[in-house]
Order: structure tokens, then sequence, then C-alpha cells
């Protein structure tokens, strides 16, 4: 059974099936989105399952010609690289489709649009051959054009239009670099297993030139300064469960890329930019979580957060040895969870009170505890409190970069600093003090938002406790990968 | 007489021709510079056939070809000019604003 | 009177159209629409006989006095009838075409297309004027078809102008080729025949002529407003066929001049095609006029394909045929939903961008077969005009024209600007009625096809590449 | 027993998830207490066990360890990449089996003090939960034997801490306190965390024996190496021990409620720092610099903070800062070679600490305020609070036969033989702290009543509060002697020092006579200032020396250098945002603007901008240069459009030419 | 100066002034005749050169065809007010710059043929040329009837009022 196929394309099937209803018909539209995403998610279970932990390289691969005349394969695998990353997307979709059942407009618009970023996102992590890697990257551009454009906040129209120019721009140079690579290899292929062993033959130079061709396109993505400026626009306008899409997966599409091209290919051009990629880190850690502080928007806040943990994955990256990568890795894993209920939690207020003003609010642990509890679990995780997700994949980025680069991951630290900082008052001003009379009417957390964050609560405390269960999936790959010669 | 002087003649013949579509207000006045082009052509072709490829008559055919398809282009041209002047009621080129990009 | 038997499909499709000129007569006006039907029937009839002629290539294909009837240059005929086809459906659902002048109006249609199957086949500079005369005078009278409309005949007369100087400079040109060469035949120039300044103007003053009909820059002026004049079926038409059969000339010129090497003709085209789609993006991004936009981003296009003319390379060549399929499909289709759009528009201009507003909440569908079209016009997978894009960079890159290749990446990006303002409007605004937006079957049927092959050929190329990689071959010494 | 240890931190923690779960709030349930303290009984019981255990050396091997694989991960070594694994495991030594019974106990009593402390409190099951959580935090922090693990309890902790502090987050303070104790001592935990960073990098292992034996290992810790790790664990404890400059959080965190301070802020976490450099001593033996660093820290922080402690006139601002200085000297003592007195101190320590506090807190919840200016005259209302507190505060000053005496004793003796101005400023600072203890004494519980309403009202608290007292009280008395009997305390966490460290020069004889009789001499003087019932004496030496008692007052600036701190980040985090919105972002937008229109100019044509409402950088760009290109190309000229072809004909003859 | 010369000459001087004229003449009615002039003048021109056919053609298409058609629709259009508004527009200066430019590049073709006589006289061509539109030529002879009938269409289509309207 090609299982990674059916994973892929069961949201897409499911969006042609909304696109046949009416859309009056609510819904069969909602039920429709979360039968097909959950089903997907199941499958992705299965793979779990069937997945062999002790086993570095691709597995369930699925390889088909695509276009044959231009050496294109509909080629599909995992590995520990990506397997985690496609549970987490599918595991992310559903909830965000549950919260998102919460929408009230153009319903049938939205799970459409919905469906196809999910085939997109995963389809990335699954891809094996660059063209189709590229095809499902910028896949998930145009339902996330839609989806912030319609669904989001008083700058929507301008935030989608930014997103979108920006990280095609991006992934414009990304395809240069496809086809310099595909020119320069013998024999000519889009294979990216085939291309891993092809960078014997390559300069250094052709390979920085390919490298700088990718980094744009993933650095944007990632956001790595000083590309990240479309982020805190994009997520502070779009809409809750899109917001949490955004920060949960499509961020790691770059880091992913990055480590699974950049790192596999390119060994020459990746060691020449290890310096700037150290560099930007630090950028990335510190900068970020002082632009956190500065924020009075929970949202805008959250969004320059995302800025900062991405950075702890270039940290990781840097270091260039296994600890680091798998601190990366986790690091993508730990952070789509906790920012993904993050955002759910901020859009949570904002459905009540309208506003996401930290200043606006005070006191509410009394009106609101479940939510309170909740929050404050989320944003310890954030700031990185052991026992919660966030710490070891943090600890590991930092302990894989520090073998490498002492000073910056020493700086780096400042950054914890720092967003424990913008935590800890975000959370005093909003919770804690005295109550704010004008939310005496603030409900707490309905049903359908409990069923949507605590799972990834859950997921938060039982990453933090039992770390295992994650890294096992990755540990072999990502050894492998750093041994592999190079 | 030489081909040098056959080709200066259609030579500056083109370049009136050139110089009165660029400059004529009248779309009828363009519609005679072109002409004036063409002719430019067919003189080049008469010519280069009977100096340098005396030996076929491919250059005047293709100068009556001209001729032919010059005399349906000034049919049509005058035609839309009909046209457009009974809608506009005029016939200068500057005048036609409607469409703008 | 040599292997006249290779252009029946021509002769066969102007036969058709004189009958159906004839037929005008015996046609009440009312009944004006029958001539359509009979028109696009005729058209898929020469389709057929093209089809007919690839089947039995070693009888229908070969090298005419004139023309070279070659795999290549049946494929253009091919999308040359496939554009007239759908033109003629869009056209069906055209409101402010007389009636009355149905039969003038097809009868056009497929003299134009007659010349332009004759210009692809081409090997003569003679054929290749006369053919090009023939659209031009064509298309001059279909941009001034709607009488009524001043906009229609300034766009006429304007596109008129142009056609008659561009062709004025360009029989200057053929006069220097002749005396330079002795013939008008393309065929058999030999490198002393080529390398004198007699004969470099005479070319450059030709290729100022293809340039005019292919809309390249600097000859581009007249396109937005001959566009948004002309009847939008005639502007669908217009920004199609004429477009690739030019280009499919242009390529034959390439593929006996290049190898000649009689003078640098790439540098200059890497320039122009990096002026024409530099002009065409940036310009359409100011247009609020959906006509005008299109026709920009319809010059733009004709910058990308130049990308595979420049290439030189069978690959290039092969993205230049693939694009222009490509290019086929997804430009009828914006085409015809501007005209659905429009046609059921209140607005002061129905084709402003305002008459977009909320599309998506009238016509979801519409809508999203518009954004199909528009995202494939900017290259975004997994959409068709990806695929199209994807192989005419690829060529470049392979021939060691990156920079253009960057260009031309940079440039889609810049397009998906217009491009999205375009879905902006039919998405994220709210729309002016609520009232469902209905289109007629025929243009529904135009519409699938587009859509079809938008999203087939994007999700799997091979077929069509396999077909362009047989195609993309021709018949010279 | 012993192998059952990881009971100790496990049970507590099921116990508050427990509570937090499946117990209602507002039913005022009094099984979540219950609950509470019945784990902790256990606790108590086991950890007493496995203290008989280790004192009658009945465990073999000896330190006990025990290790689980916690999870494995990728490591490298040399470039390769590997699979490590990541233990995670209990390690009883001495000073372990010391700290679980402290910890248990002093958080047993606790819990059953706050029974009566905090009846009829909204959150009350929440408190027992933290309260639970807390507690099983720090015995993990105390038996584990990685020091990673060791690292996420001593962050757990802190957000106990955190979450108690803030109980009554309804107020501002508490709220506000609760933040600053966290933001401080995270502060310090990322010298610690860099510390770990090295440890990884150096040994690569986070197992504290391993650790101890490869630091032994000659040639694997070289003494930069130690002094950095040292610092930065140093670090961390300053920040959780409350040393100098970090001491600002501890203070402030007496807005949580009394007991907890009694338990945290006292007895347990505060001495998590002590524990954690006393846990890598190997580290520190390595690096004189680190364990000079160690021992002038301790100083500093005790003779600062118990000048501080003179002039606070909140009781538990007098027992905070109290707390702040025996800290101080206990890491002086451990920094000065004095593994065994510092732990010593760090017991006994936590015995009478708790019982001020708890006392302080009858006091409180009897008089329902904190300013000792409106106690006095308190022992005949409150006889046991009284009693007991008497009894600590004798210990805390030194008194034979307190336990204070002999642990106090053994760092005054430790810190003479390694130098003698650090034990001139200590045995100052240990006059001080007799000092402030009688004066808190005074002031609250001998002499008249100064405010009468509060005395009226005035009662004794009920037993449920009364016999934790105590019973701390008996331990206050009896713990010194009875672990300094033969050296049973040194000989029970046995810290064998390498031979560099040894420095056997005894301290004289008489000293710790000479030292209580300062002390005596110090109470004595004490009670001429404030236990006279008149106060004319301290007034008119407050009156002349006004500045230093400001400086005092406020803490000699280091609050205000805290919050200037926080200010200028707070700016530089402004400046970030601005510079992010207004320069990069505006780069990228205005800069492609910018692109954009020069072309558009360029290519001439346009003139509605569909921009210029959506993309906010056009809006900004001059219009002037648009107007002048424009004019280059008016619109919809048939003429003009034919130039350009004229123009590129000339253009193609000019090409000519050129040939 | 030969004979042959002078008829060049004379004939040259015809087309070139009267097409000078037919661009600058602010009277289109005279432009219109000047244009006639110009283009017998060029008809001569064939005849020197021995294109016999081209000659008539010339005669017959262009002068008497050609131009009495534009002098008949000047007249249909004229307005009085024509005969005061400047013909030419403003950009004639940039049009004589480029115009010169480009007579430099012209001329440099034409001076290179400077040295090439005359083959011969003429010979009779029509027949050749007859033979050539029913040979090799046929295609492009038949797609320029398409031509005109499409000019014809186009003609009737614009000049027929419409009755419906």
């Amino acid at each position: 059974m090609p299982i990674l196929t059916l994973i892929t394309f069961l949201p897409i099937a499911g969006a042609l099936v909304i696109l046949c209803l009416p859309k009056e018909a609510e819904k069969p539209i909602q039920i429709t989105a979360l039968v097909s995403a959950g089903l997907s998610f199941v499958l992705s279970l299965c793979v779990l399952y069937g997945f062999d932990r002790a086993q570095p390289l691709m597995q369930f691969m699925e390889n088909a010609d695509w276009i044959p005349s231009m050496h294109v394969h509909y080629a599909l695998g995992v590995d520990g690289l990506s397997l985690p990353l496609v549970l987490l997307t599918t595991f992310v979709t559903v909830l965000a489709l549950i919260s998102s059942l919460g929408i009230k407009e153009r319903i049938k618009e939205y799970f459409f649009w919905f469906l196809v970023l999910e085939a997109g996102m995963i389809g990335v992590f699954e891809a094996l051959d660059l063209v189709l890697f590229y095809v499902f990257w910028e896949m998930t551009l145009v339902p996330m054009y839609f989806l912030i454009g319609i669904w989001g906040g008083p700058k929507k129209e301008f935030a989608a239009i930014k997103f979108f120019l920006y990280t095609l721009a991006g992934s414009v140079f990304m395809l240069l670099a496809i086809l310099a690579v595909y020119f320069n290899s013998t024999p000519n292929t889009f294979d990216m297993l085939a291309l891993m062993h092809q960078h014997v033959n390559w300069s250094a130079r052709f390979q920085i030139l390919v490298f700088l061709g990718f980094y744009f396109g993933f650095a944007i993505k990632i956001p790595a300064f000083p590309f990240h400026t479309w982020l805190p626009l994009a997520h502070v306008e779009a809409p809750t469960a899109v917001s949490v899409i955004l920060a949960a997966v499509l961020l790691k599409m770059g880091v992913y890329g990055l480590m699974r091209i950049s790192y596999g290919m390119l060994p020459l051009g990746f060691a020449w930019f290890i310096k700037p990629l150290i560099i930007i880190a630090t950028i990335n850690i510190v900068y970020g979580a002082l632009c956190a502080m500065a924020q009075t928007d929970m949202k805008k806040m959250v969004a320059y957060s995302s800025v900062n943990h991405m950075g702890y994955c270039l940290l990781g990256i840097a270091g260039l040895t296994a600890t680091g990568f798998q601190g990366a890795v986790m690091q993508m894993i730990t952070h789509g969870i906790i920012t993904g209920s993050l955002f759910l939690l901020v859009g949570v207020i904002y459905d009540r009170a309208h506003t996401r003003d930290i200043s606006a609010f005070g006191g509410l642990a009394v009106r609101v505890p479940t939510y309170a509890g909740l929050m404050f679990l989320a944003c310890f995780a954030s700031l990185g409190l052991p026992g919660l997700a966030g710490f070891i994949s943090e600890f590991f980025c930092f302990l894989g970069a520090f073998q490498a680069w002492k000073v910056y991951a020493a700086v780096s630290v400042l950054g914890v600093l720092a967003t424990a900082a913008f935590f800890l008052r975000m959370m005093e001003k909003v919770f804690l003090g005295p109550f704010n009379n004008k939310w005496a009417g603030l409900t707490d957390m309905n049903a359908r938002e409990l069923a949507s964050i605590v799972p990834l609560t859950v997921m938060t405390v039982a990453l933090g406790v039992y770390p295992k269960w994650a890294l096992d999936i990755m540990k072999e790959t990502l050894i492998y990968m750093i041994n592999t010669p190079r | 007489m030489t081909l040098a002087h056959y080709l200066t003649l259609s030579g500056l013949l083109f370049l009136i021709g050139i110089f009165g579509a660029l400059t004529r207000r009248n779309i009828i006045g363009i519609l005679m510079s072109i002409e004036l082009v063409f002719n430019a052509a067919n003189i080049n072709l008469a010519a280069f056939n009977h100096f340098r490829h005396p030996g076929g008559v491919a250059g005047q055919a293709v100068a009556l070809f001209f001729i032919t398809i010059a005399a349906a282009e000034v049919v049509v041209g005058l035609a839309l000019v009909l046209a457009i002047y009974r809608n506009t009621d005029t016939v200068y080129v500057e005048e036609f604003s409607l469409l703008k990009g | 009177m040599t292997a006249i038997h290779l252009i029946f499909p021509e002769i066969a499709l102007c036969a058709l159209a004189l009958a159906l000129m004839v037929a005008d007569l015996f046609v009440a006006p009312k009944h004006g629409r029958l001539l359509y039907h009979l028109a696009w029937l005729a058209s898929i009839v020469t389709l057929c006989l093209i089809g007919l002629s690839i089947s039995d290539a070693a009888r229908y294909q070969g090298l005419g006095s004139l023309w070279s009837v070659d795999p290549m240059s049946q494929f253009f005929k091919m999308l040359v009838l496939l554009t007239t086809v759908l033109s003629l459906l869009m056209g069906l659902e055209y409101k402010d075409l007389p009636p009355a002048r149905a039969g003038i109006f097809v009868s056009l249609l497929m003299f134009a297309s007659t010349g332009m199957m004759l210009l692809v086949s081409s090997v003569d500079l003679l054929l290749t004027f006369v053919s090009l005369e023939l659209i031009s005078i064509s298309s001059f009278i279909l941009t001034g078809f709607e009488k009524r409309n001043p906009k229609s005949s300034e766009g006429a007369i304007k596109y008129f102008l142009f056609g008659a100087f561009s062709s004025a400079v360009m029989a200057f040109g053929i006069s220097l080729f002749y005396g330079a060469t002795g013939t008008t035949k393309l065929l058999g120039l030999t490198q002393a025949q080529t390398g004198g300044p007699l004969f470099i103007l005479g070319l450059l003053l030709v290729l100022l002529g293809f340039a005019f009909k292919a809309s390249i820059a600097p000859m581009h002026f007249w396109v937005p407003d001959a566009y948004e004049g002309a009847p939008t079926p005639v502007t669908a038409y217009l920004s199609i066929a004429p477009k690739i059969a030019t280009l499919a000339a242009m390529l034959r010129l390439f593929a006996i001049l290049l190898p000649a090497k009689v003078f640098d003709l790439t540098t200059l085209f890497v320039l122009l095609s990096a002026l024409t789609m530099t002009i065409g993006n940036f310009t359409a991004m100011f247009q609020r006029n959906v006509k005008r936009l299109l026709a920009y981003s319809s010059i733009a296009q004709a910058g990308y394909i130049l990308i595979g003319l420049v290439s030189g390379t069978v690959v290039g060549m092969e993205g230049v045929l693939l694009y222009s399929f490509i290019y086929v499909a997804m430009n009828i289709g914006a085409f015809s939903v501007a005209q659905a759009v429009a046609s059921q528009s209140s607005g002061a201009d129905p084709y402003g961008l305002e008459s977009f507003d909320g599309l998506s909440q009238r016509s979801f569908g519409l809508a999203l077969a518009m954004t199909f079209f528009l995202l494939s016009l900017a290259g975004i997978p997994p959409l068709a005009g990806f695929m199209g894009k994807f192989y005419i960079f690829q060529a470049a890159v392979q021939s060691g024209h990156i920079g253009l290749a960057a260009l031309g990446l940079v440039n889609s990006v810049v397009s998906v600007y217009y491009y999205m303002a375009i879905a902006y409007h039919m998405f994220f605004k709210p729309a002016a009625t609520e009232e469902p937006l209905s289109i007629g079957p025929y243009l529904y049927g135009g519409l699938a096809v587009a859509v079809a092959g938008v999203i087939i050929f994007g999700i799997y190329p091979e077929p069509l590449i396999a077909s362009v990689q047989t195609s993309a071959q021709y018949n010279l010494p | 027993m012993v192998e059952h240890a990881y009971l100790i931190p496990l049970l507590p923690f099921l116990v508050s998830l427990v509570i937090l779960f499946f117990f209602d709030e507002d039913a005022h349930s009094p099984y979540a207490p219950y609950l509470g303290i019945a784990t902790m009984f256990w606790c108590l019981v086991q950890s007493l066990v496995i203290f008989h255990q280790a004192s009658s050396g009945a465990v073999h091997p000896w330190p006990y360890e025990g290790s689980w694989e916690w999870f494995s991960f990728a490591a490298d070594s040399a470039g390769k990449g590997f699979s490590a694994a990541m233990p995670i495991g209990i390690l009883i030594d001495g000073a372990a089996a010391v700290m679980l019974v402290v910890v248990t106990l002093v958080s047993l009593l606790v819990q059953v003090y706050s029974l009566g402390y905090m009846h009829g409190d909204p959150r009350f099951k929440r408190y027992y939960a933290y309260l639970s959580f807390f507690t099983a935090s720090m015995l993990g922090l105390v038996v584990s034997n990685n020091l990673l693990v060791t690292f996420a309890c001593w962050e757990l902790v802190g957000v106990s801490s955190y979450l108690l502090i803030g109980f009554w987050f309804e107020k501002p303070a508490p709220a506000y306190a609760s933040k600053k104790a966290f933001m401080t001592t995270k502060l310090g935990d990322c010298g610690l965390y860099v510390a770990l960073l090295l440890i990884w990098a150096k040994f690569g292992s986070f197992k504290i024996s391993m650790l101890a034996v490869s630091a032994a290992t000659p040639g694997v810790l070289t003494p930069l190496a130690a002094t950095a790790i040292g610092l930065g664990i140093l670090c961390g404890a300053a920040g959780k021990s409350a040393q100098w400059p970090l001491f600002i959080w501890l203070p402030d965190a007496m807005e949580g409620p009394t007991p907890v301070s009694a338990l945290i802020h006292a007895a347990t976490m505060v001495a998590a720092g002590i524990y954690l450099v006393a846990k890598t001593y190997f580290i520190y033996a390595a690096s004189p610099v680190a364990m000079e660093a160690v021992a002038w820290i301790g100083l500093i922080t005790a003779l600062l903070a118990a000048t501080m402690a003179l002039v606070a006139y909140d009781i538990k601002r007098v027992l905070a800062f109290s707390t702040v200085s025996q800290l101080g000297f206990m890491l002086c003592a451990l920094g000065c070679g004095g593994y065994t007195a510092g732990l010593f101190h760090l017991t006994t320590h936590a015995f009478f600490k708790a019982l001020l506090f708890l006392g302080a807190g009858s006091v409180i919840h009897s008089v329902h305020t904190n300013d000792m200016r409106q106690m006095g005259g308190l022992s005949k209302k409150m006889p046991v609070t009284f009693g007991t507190m008497f009894v600590a505060t004798l210990a805390i000053a030194g008194i034979w036969p307190f336990a204070g005496y002999f642990s106090k004793d053994m760092i005054l003796e430790r810190v003479y033989g390694h130098n003698q101005v650090m034990f001139g400023l200590l045995t100052f600072a240990a006059l001080l702290t007799a000092f402030y203890m009688f004066r808190m004494i005074f002031l609250t519980f001998v002499g008249d009543d100064r405010d009468h309403e509060r005395h009226h009202h005035a009662h004794e608290s009920p037993w449920v509060m009364l016999w934790p007292l105590c019973l701390l009280a008996f331990l206050s008395v009896v713990s010194g002697a009875a672990l300094a009997h033969n050296g049973f305390f040194e000989h029970l966490v046995n810290y064998k020092l390498p031979e560099g460290l040894m420095t056997e020069t005894l301290a004289p004889r008489l000293m710790p006579y000479a030292v209580t009789a300062l002390v005596c001499g110090s109470i004595a003087l004490s009670w001429f200032f404030y236990g006279r019932n008149d106060f004319t004496l301290a007034e008119s030496l407050k009156a002349r020396c006004s500045p230093i008692f400001s400086v005092l007052e406020n803490r000699y600036g280091f609050d205000a250098i805290f919050l200037s701190l926080v200010a200028f980040s707070d700016r530089i985090a402004k400046f970030a945002f601005w510079f992010d919105s207004s320069v990069i972002d505006q780069f990228f937008v205005d800069g492609w603007g910018l692109i954009t229109r020069i072309c558009a100019e360029l290519s001439g044509l346009f003139d509605n901008l569909f921009v210029d409402r959506t993309v906010d950088g056009f809006g900004g760009l001059s219009m002037d240069a648009g107007v002048l290109l424009r004019s280059l190309v008016t619109h919809g000229q048939v003429q003009e459009y034919l130039m350009y072809i004229a123009v590129a004909v000339s253009l193609f003859t000019i090409l000519i030419l050129s040939r | 100066m030969s004979f042959e010369a002078i008829v060049f000459y004379s004939l040259a001087a015809l087309v070139l002034l009267s097409a000078v004229g037919v661009v600058t003449h602010r009277n289109t009615v005279h432009s219109s005749l000047l244009l006639g002039l110009s283009l017998a003048g060029v008809a001569g021109i064939f005849a020197s050169l021995g294109a016999d056919f081209l000659f008539a053609g010339q005669v017959l298409i262009y002068v008497s065809g050609i131009a009495v058609l534009i002098m008949f629709v000047v007249m249909l259009l004229g307005r009085a007010s024509d005969l005061h508004l400047r013909q030419v527009n403003n950009q004639w200066l940039a049009a004589l710059l480029i115009c010169c430019i480009s007579a430099v590049g012209l001329w440099r073709i034409a001076s290179s043929f400077r040295g090439l006589p005359s083959p011969g006289p003429a010979k009779p061509s029509t027949a050749l040329l007859g033979r050539l539109m029913m040979g090799d030529y046929a295609v492009p002879f038949e797609l320029i009837s398409l031509v005109l009938l499409a000019a014809l269409l186009g003609a009737i289509f614009f000049s027929h009022t419409e009755k419906d309207a």
C-alpha cells in the first residue's frame, strides 16, 4: 500500500469532496475536512508503528516515474528526520481544524484551502525528488495566501501578499539552485538521495553558489535574520488556526530543507556558510527575543518568540554535531507543539476579548483558571522549562553548538533569559495582579478549544518528561547524517 | 548610374517616409508616409534585381507583392479612418485618448 | 507548384472560410450563431487534417518550395487551430458582436488562422511577409469589430498604424535581404551571403516586423490598446495565436541563422527578452483594467518564451513549444473568465478590477479557475505554467544563461503581485451583488478544457513533454 | 529501603498531580492537604530509614547509586556521532541522606502548619498541590545522580517558588515579586547553563559519579575549565541561594505565604545552591580560583545581608536578610574547604530558620502585620511562639548548646584556617547576626505593646501551627550537639579533600569561647538599644548616621541597579523592535517597492497604483521622480510609440556602422 | 552627363521633392496630390531599371489606384479648419535627429555599392514574372488574393452604415 501517498493526498481528496459540496452544507464540509485530515493522521501513526527505528535510511519508499523526459520522479520516503515532521504536520493540522470549527464565514473555501495546505506541507517532508519537493513547497503558498488574506486580521491583504512575495522570492532562487544541481550531476538527476553523493565532483565555488540559492529559499521560510520580517505580520494577521500551522509546520520546512538538502548535498557550501550561520542563529535568538520583549500584542510576541526559537534550530545545526542536529529536529517538533498551543491560546482570548493587548488585561487567572493554567504551561514550555518539551531540544541545540562555538552559544544563552523575561511579563500583566473588571464576563475555555489545545499540552508534558519516544525515531538517522563521509 | 545612386534614392525616400510617419498629425498623412516607405523598398528591390541579380526576376516579383499589399493596407486603413471619423469626428491621432495605459 | 499537398489543411481551412463567407449571404442575421458553430467545426476538421498529417508523416510532411511541413510546424498549427476553436467558443457567448456580421467575423478569424498556419511553415520571407499581412489585416478588422464601441475603433486604428508602419519597415528589410542574397528563401543561405551589413540590417528590420507581431519590447506598445479595445474573444485570440505563430517563425529563422553564425543574435535577444518580461511585468502591476493587465502579462509571457528561443538548444526549442501550448490554455482561460465576469458586471468599466470583487462568493468555481490560470501564468506549481517555466529556465541554465533565468524568476515573483491583485479582488473584496454568476455552455466548455489543461499538464506533463520532444524537429538541411 | 529512594521525589510529584486534577477547588475538601501530609510523612519515614542506614554504614556500596536510562540521544565524539545514553537515577551519599531528612521533615511540618495558617484560603487545594510539587522537585534535586536532571529539578523548584511567591497573585506585589524572583534566579541559571555545556564538552557525561572520577583523573580537567565551570555553577548557586549580587529577590519573595517562606526561602530551596556547590565540589577542588570566589562571594553576602538586616522593620524581611547572610556563611565555608561545615550549617540552619519563619508566621497570623514597629510585648499573648522563637534565635546567634553554636563554630574554625582576614569579617557578621536577631525578638515580643488595637486582638495560634514549632525548637536545640557528636556528621558526609586544600592550621582553642563571649556582648548591645522599651538611643543613632541607614535601607542600591538593568534591557528591546520594523522591514519592503517603482517609471506606463493602497512602502516615496519620468512618455500616443521603433531602426543602422 | 543620368536625377528629384512635400505640406489635399506625383516618379525609376511590368503595376495600382483613393478620402474627411492647423507634431526635431542618424548607416550601405555598374540593358521580364507567379510564387500569389479579400471585407464592414444601429 503506498501509505505515504495516501497520507499526502487524502487531504487533497477531502478538498475535492469539499469543492463538490454546496457551500451551505457546513456540517458535512467540516466533517469531511476532519475525517480526511484525521485519516491522514491515523495513517501517519501507522507509519510510525511500522517504522524501524534502528534503521537510519529512508523507509516506506515509493518511487515512480513522473516526468521521465526530465528525469523527474515521484519519489517519497521518510526517515528519522522527516517522519517526526510528518507526524507533527498531520497532528497539528487535525487540531488546527478542530479549532477552526469556530470559523463562521466562507467555511467551504476555508477548509478547502486548509486541506490543500496540509497536503503541500506533508509532501515537502516526504519528497525525495527536488522537483517534487519544490512543487510541494510552492503548493503551500497559495492556500496560505488565501487563508491569511480572507480570514485574517485588519491588515490581512498586505500580510498575505507580503508573505506570498517574500516566500516566493526566496523559492525562485531555490529553483535556480535546483536546476544548477541538476545540470552538474552525472547522470543528470533530481533524485535527492542520489544527489547526496554528487558533491565529490563539485567545486567549492559551485557548492557555495548553490548553497546560497537554496539558503535564500530556506532562510526566508525559517525565518532567519534578516529575512524574518514577514513573519510577525503574517502571524498577527492570520486567523488562529493558520498561525498555528504557520508556526508549527511551515517554518519547519526551511530548517528541514537546510538539513536535508543544504547539509546533505553541499558539504563544502555548508562548511563555508557555517560561520555566518552561527552568527545568524545568535542574532535570531537574542534579537528575536529582544523584539518579542518590546511587544504589547500577545500574538506578535509569540510570533517573535518563533524567530527566537527557530534561532535555536539554526544554532543546533551550525554546531555540525549529532547532538546539535538532534536538538534542531527536536526543537522543530517541540516548537511546533508549544507555539501551536500558544497561538491557539492567544486565539482563545482574542475570540472573547477581541484584543490581544497585554496591558488591556489583568488578573485573569481568577476568572479563567483553566485557560490560565494551560497558558502558564505553554509559556513555561516555551521559555524552556525542564520537564516540558522545550527544554531538552533547546539544551541539545546548545550542547551541539557549544562544542564548536563556545562564545556564540554562551551569548545565545542570553536569549533564553530574554525569552523568560517577556513570557513572565506577559503572564504577570495578563493573568496576575488585580482583576480588571472589564473582563468580568469572560468565560473559560469551551469544549472545542479544549479539544484542540489539550492534546498539545499533553504532548508538551509527555515529550518533556519522556523525550525518548521522539528522540529514538530520529537518533539513528541523525547519527548517520553526521557520520556519512563528506 | 550605379547601384549606389538607386540605394541613396531609396534610402532618402525611406527616411522621408519614416519622418512623415513620425511627425504627421493626420492619420492619412501617416498612411501616405508609410506608402513612401513601401516605395523605397520597391526601388531597392528593382535596383538590386537589376544590378546584382539580373538572372532572375524575384526582386520584381516581390516588389509586385509589396505593391499589392500596400494597396490592401491602404484600403483597410482608409476604411478604418472613415469608421473612426464617424465615431470621433477627428483624424488627428493625438485626439485618440480613450485607451490609456 | 511543388508539394502543394503539404498545405492541404491550410487550403481546406481557407476554403471553408470562403464557404462560410458565402454562407453568410444565405443565413438570416438572427441565426448568425450558426456560423460560429460551423466555424469551430471547420477548425476542428482542419485540426483533424493536421492530425492526419502527423499520423502519416511520410506522406504529408516534407519540404515544399516555400514551406516546410514538419512536426514543429504541425504542432504550432494545432495550437493555432485550438486557439481558434476556443476563441470561437468565447465568441458564441460574447454579446457585443453584431450578429449580422457573423460571417465576416468568422471568415476573417479563419483567414488569420490560415495566415498563421502558413507562417509557421514558411521558409521564405515573401511567404512569411504575405502571411503576416494576412494575419495583420484580418486582425485590424477584428479588433475594430465592435464598430459602435469607440474604444474598439481606436484600438484598431492604433493597431493598424503600428502594423502598417512595421510592415513597411519589414518590407524595406526584406528588400535589403534580397539585395544581399538574391533570394527571399531562408533555406540555402550560405555563410558567404550572410556576412555584410546589408544582410544584417535587412535581417534586423525583418526581426523588427516579427517583434511587432510577437509583441516583444520595444515593439509592444500597441498591445494594451489593441487588446483593450478589441472584443474579448478577439483579444484572447490575438494574445495567443499570432504571438506563438510569430515565435514559431522566429524559431525557424533562428534554427537556420544560428548555425550560419551570422551575427550574434543571442545577445540582442537576451536583452530583448529581459526587456520584454521586465517591462511587461512592471507595467502590468499598475493596471486596473483586466484586459490591459492581461495584455501586459502576455507581453511578459512573450519575454519568457524568448528565453527558450535564445537558449538556442533543442531543450530551449522544446521549451518554447511546451510553453506555447500551456500558454494557450492559461491565457484563453483567463480571458474567458474575464469575459464571463464582465458580461455580468454593472460597473463603469466592465473589465475593471472592481468587477471581480467578491467573485468567489458569486461563483467559487469560476474564481478558483481564474486563480488557477493566474497562478499558472505566474508559474506556481503544481500548475502547467510552472512546468513550462521550469522547462524554459532549465534550458536557459543549461545553455549558460543563468542571469537571464534569474531575471525571469525574479520577474515571475513580480508578476505574482499583479496576478494576485486579481485574486485579491476575487477573494478578499466583498461582492457588489450576491447574485450567482452564471456562464454559458460554450464558455463553460472552453473553460473546462483550459482548466483541465492547466491542471493535468501541471500534474502530469509527461505526455505533453513527450509530444513536444517529438515535435521539436524541423526539416532543414 | 535505599534502592527505593526514587519514590521519595516521585510520590509527592504524583500526589501534586492528583491533588491538582482530582480534587475540587471550591469544596474545601480536607483530603487534599491530608493526602499531601500523609505522603510527606511516608517520605520522611523513608528518608529517616535511609539516613539510619547511611549512618550505620548498612548500605553497600556506599554512596548508593541507582541508575536507569532516561533516553538515549545522538552524541558526538571526535566528530563521530554515536548513540549516548542519558541516565536518570538516584545518588544517595551522606549529604543527600541528610538533605532528604531535612527537606521531608521541614516540608511535612510546614504542610501541617499550613493547615492552620492557610485555612479558608480560596485556593487551598492548589496550595497543597504546589507544595507537593515543590517538595518533589527539591527532593529530585537532592537525589539525582545526573546533573542535567539536577538542573531540571533546579528549574522546577524555581517555578514552584514562582507559583508560591505569587500565590496571592491578585495583589500586585506578590505578582511582581514572583517574577523578580524567577528572573533573578534565571539570570544566575544562565551561568549554570553554560557550566553544564562546558561540563558536557569536557567530560561527555552528566553523571555525577562519573564526573567525580574523571575530574580526579589527571589531565581531564584543566584548571581553566574547572574555573569556568566552577564560576558558572557559582553563578547559578548565587541566583538560587540569593548570594551577592543576586540576593535582591529574596526579600521581595517574602510576599508569599509565610509557610512557603519557611519551606522554600529559608530551609530548602535557597539551600539548593549550597548543595549544588557541595555536589560538584570535585570541580572546585580542581580550581583554587573558583574556590576562592565562592568563599568571597559568601563572605560579602554574609556581611552585606547582615548589615541590611539591622535596619529592616518587616519581620519577614529581617529573617530573609538573615537567611541570605547565613547562606553566605555556608558558601564561605565551602569556599574555604569546609565541606562538612557548610553542610552542617545548612542542616542546622534549616531547622532554626524554618522555625523562625513559622514563628514569624504565627505572629503575623495573629497580629495581621509584618511591621515590627506595630508589635511588641507579644510574649505574654503568644508564649509558645515566643518560646520557640527565642530558642531559634539563640540557635542562630550561636549560643551553646544550641544547634547554631556547633555549626557556626565549625565554619569559623575552618575559615580561620583558611584566611584570617576572612575569619575576622565573618566573625563580625556573626556578631551582627546575634544583634539583629535579638533586635527582632526584642521588638516583637518584649516591651510594651505599641499598637494596642493589634495587641488586643493578638492570640496564640492554634496547636496545629504550634506543634511544628515545638518540634523544630527541639531540633534547634539538639540537632547540633547530636550531629556533631564524635564527628558523626563529618563521618556521614565524608568528603575527602585533595591534599592541597587540607589546611590544617588549627584554630586556637580559646576561639569558640571568645566568639561566644563576643556574641553575648552583641546580644547585650542589642538589648541596650531595643530591649529596654526605650528606643531613644536607637533613634538618635539612626538620626546621626542617617546616610548609612538609608544606604542600608536601600539595600546598597542593588535593587536600583537591577531595576535600571531591566529598564535598560527594555530600552534595548524597544530599539531592537524599532530597528526591525523601521529598518529591516522597510529595507526589504521599501527596497522592493523602490525597485518596482523605478522599473515602473522606466517602463513608463502607469496610472493607478493598485499598490499605494496596499503596500505601505510605496506611499513614502517621492512622486517628483515619477512626474518627471512620466512626462518623457505620455500616454497612448501612437507616434511616440512609433518613435521607439524608429529609434530601434536607427540603433540598428549604427550597429551596422560599427562593424 | 549621360541621358541616363539626366533621367535618373530628374526622376529622383521629382520623387524626393514631392515626397518631402507629402510629409511637410500643411494642406493634406496637396500632400495627396504630391504623393501621386512621387509615386509616378518611382514608376519612372522602375522603367529606368527595366522593370516594365513593375512600371505598369506601379502606375495602375499606385498612381491611379491608391493615390486617387487617398485623395478621395482626404477630400471626404477634409475640414476647413485643417488648413489652419499645424500638420506636424512637436516631436519633429527628434524624428529628424533619428532620420539623420539612420541616414549615416544607410549611406554607408549605399556607398559600398558605388562601383557596381549596370550589368547592361534590362531584358523584358514580364514573361518571366508570369512564370514565377504561376510557379514558385503561386501560393503567395493566391494568398495575396486572400489578403485583398480580407481588406475588401474590412472596407465593406467599416464603411457599411449599420441599419440596425
